[in-house]
């Protein structure tokens, strides 16, 4: 059992806080009361007990100070782990320039901001960076504008093996208008709403 | 928030408190606003105002509510409005936009109020019912504001890990994206898509032999002329292409040179070393 | 004395190196052979350590994950020392628009506006920036206004695991019932509670 000594649990949280090595002096700022050996006896009492009461981590002397760092041991598993930061969602306006691309590619800029409305060249170069678009080639067209085409990548992602794969545009758009029968051809009247 | 002398005096038909601001017990309950930082340190000297103070017209008419003890199902609509204007003088709010939309609306349903009500048959809207369910519905709004601070104030009081080991050179995360997220999106872009504008593209030849003729003219006429000489009034873009490139050629063959005096100045037109009378 | 169970030493180091907290589903990438149910008794075996044999940190479930934190006891003094960065706190206006958010997402900028009776552009573009809001769709309306919702820093912010432990809207001192008891005939539509 782990005498619970209540400086001994400032310590921990304190050294759990820090973004940096504390060293003996600046724990001082922690407890006015404390002397240095007090610290001491405090680290020392961390230290054994990381070690003795099976813990994951430890207490390193680094840089002059005192810092809680992970066992060597986990360490493989936690980088194959790579807990970076938070996957990011791509906003609404990404993904609307990714299906553009997706059904019309190779596609320009121009093209692409025809079809929004509005300009997308950060857009275009945050799609790029994140690996989901790549260059294709140019155009043959005035000033050779570049041409976008989606990655391997972007197919991984939507879980397609290929780009055939992808829903047809066909399908997507009358099931946006489902209630617009096609006129027959020549005919003046207005669309029939399609029979149920 | 007020501090220092209110230079007001009480308004006849105002009650007798004074027009100092809603402050003490609606604030007290406020803490949403200890959590917020100033907008900048208030000056010295006169009466201090932090617009920080409300969030916005609302907020301010619900202090003055809580302040009055009134009932907010029965609002005594003539005297909030007047206390509603008088409060946005004091603050110095009477040239806020939002604040202003808002005395409108007071005095509005003052008016309304103060219309005759028609017989009992005729079921009567009560004016300010619109106003007391957006103000039930913001006091909703501050109340959750309040937990939410009281809970970031304790979650604050637990510190996560501050050093956290510099991860391996790992490419960033892939981004979120589904199948059914491109789908949607495919859908919002055919629903932006403008009609196709079908352009036709009509061939028009530039004419270099009739320009060239035109050139031999002038120069048969005269030993050099300017640029503008050789085109009309309006020269459509194929006249000055046609002109363009039988200068060109003549010059190429030593029938014209080409001379510009000065950068983006016409040029002249002369007569060549290969030039032969027609 | 603690029994050295090999995984919750794992866990404890993993939790240490991860820069956010860890949903049940990234814990297991750490340990091919661990099912759920032996990552929850992990979970379940640190918190307890923690809890009795005196330490200074705790184990959180925050924003559908698992952190370890300092104790609250702790905070003052580790305050009064400054080597951890605080983060920067909200105004009132933020906080009020992330309750307009939480409870109404995904919400336009319009409603918001509505509801609090000014103008939020520029704070709604700062909790994006600092992650707090998201742009999650546009709405099928009008000029099809941006959507927003809450993140998962924002459950980290106020320490929520989920969004379903903000309060009911039914335990608020103010409950919007008894307008909608009666509604003057003619009235305009009812307000509706939030759900969140």
């Amino acid at each position: 059992m782990w005498p619970v000594d209540q400086r001994t649990r400032l310590l921990e949280a304190a050294l759990f806080a820090a973004p940096r090595p504390l060293a003996l002096d600046e724990l001082a700022v922690l407890d006015a009361d404390a002397t240095e050996d007090d610290w001491r006896r405090a680290l020392a009492e961390l230290s054994d007990h990381y070690q003795t009461e099976g813990h994951g981590v430890e207490l390193a002397e680094v840089a002059g100070g005192w810092q809680i760092t992970t066992l060597p041991i986990f360490a493989e598993a936690i980088e194959r782990a790579a807990f970076a930061a938070r996957p990011a969602k791509l906003s609404g306006a990404a993904l609307e320039v990714l299906a553009i691309v997706a059904y019309r590619q190779p596609v320009g800029r121009a093209e692409i901001e025809d079809i929004r409305g509005v300009a997308c060249g950060g857009v275009l170069r945050m799609l790029q960076e994140r690996g989901l678009l790549e260059v294709a080639g140019r155009s043959e067209g005035l000033g050779r504008p570049i041409l976008y085409a989606t990655t391997p990548l972007f197919l991984e992602l939507v879980g397609l093996a290929d780009l055939a794969d992808l829903p047809r545009t066909e399908e997507l758009a009358v099931a946006l208008k489902p209630l617009q029968a096609e006129p027959p051809a020549g005919a003046p009247e207005p669309p029939q709403p399609a029979e149920p | 928030m007020i501090a220092g002398p209110t230079p007001h005096s009480p308004e006849p038909g105002t009650p007798a408190t004074p027009p100092a601001m809603p402050g003490g017990a609606a604030t007290g309950a406020r803490p949403g606003a200890a959590l917020a930082e100033p907008a900048g340190a208030p000056a010295e000297g006169g009466f201090v105002v932090s617009l920080e103070r409300y969030s916005g017209p609302l907020d301010l008419l619900l202090s003055l509510i809580k302040r009055e003890e009134i009932d907010i199902w029965d609002i005594p609509i003539a005297r909030i409005a007047d206390q509603f204007l008088q409060a946005i003088h004091v603050l110095g709010l009477d040239e806020a936009a939002e604040y202003l939309e808002m005395a409108a609306r007071l005095l509005r349903i003052k008016a309304q109020m103060l219309l005759p009500r028609r017989g009992d048959e005729e079921p009567w809207e009560d004016p300010r019912h619109e106003l007391v369910r957006r103000l039930l519905e913001y006091q909703q709004i501050r109340e959750i504001t309040d937990w939410l601070a009281a809970a970031a104030r304790r979650r604050a009081e637990c510190y996560v890990r501050g050093w956290i080991p510099a991860a391996p050179d790992v490419p960033a995360p892939p981004p979120v994206l589904d199948l059914t997220e491109l789908v949607e999106a495919v859908e919002r872009v055919l629903a932006m898509m403008p009609d196709p504008v079908i352009m036709r593209v009509m061939p028009r030849p530039l004419n270099v032999e009739g320009a060239t003729r035109r050139v031999l003219d002038l120069l048969a006429e005269r030993e050099r002329f300017g640029w503008r000489d050789l085109l009309g009034e309006r020269p459509t873009i194929v006249d000055v292409l046609s002109c363009l490139v039988s200068l060109l050629e003549l010059a190429r063959a030593g029938t014209l040179t080409l001379a510009q005096r000065r950068p983006f100045t016409p040029f002249d037109v002369a007569r060549g070393p290969a030039y032969q009378a027609a």
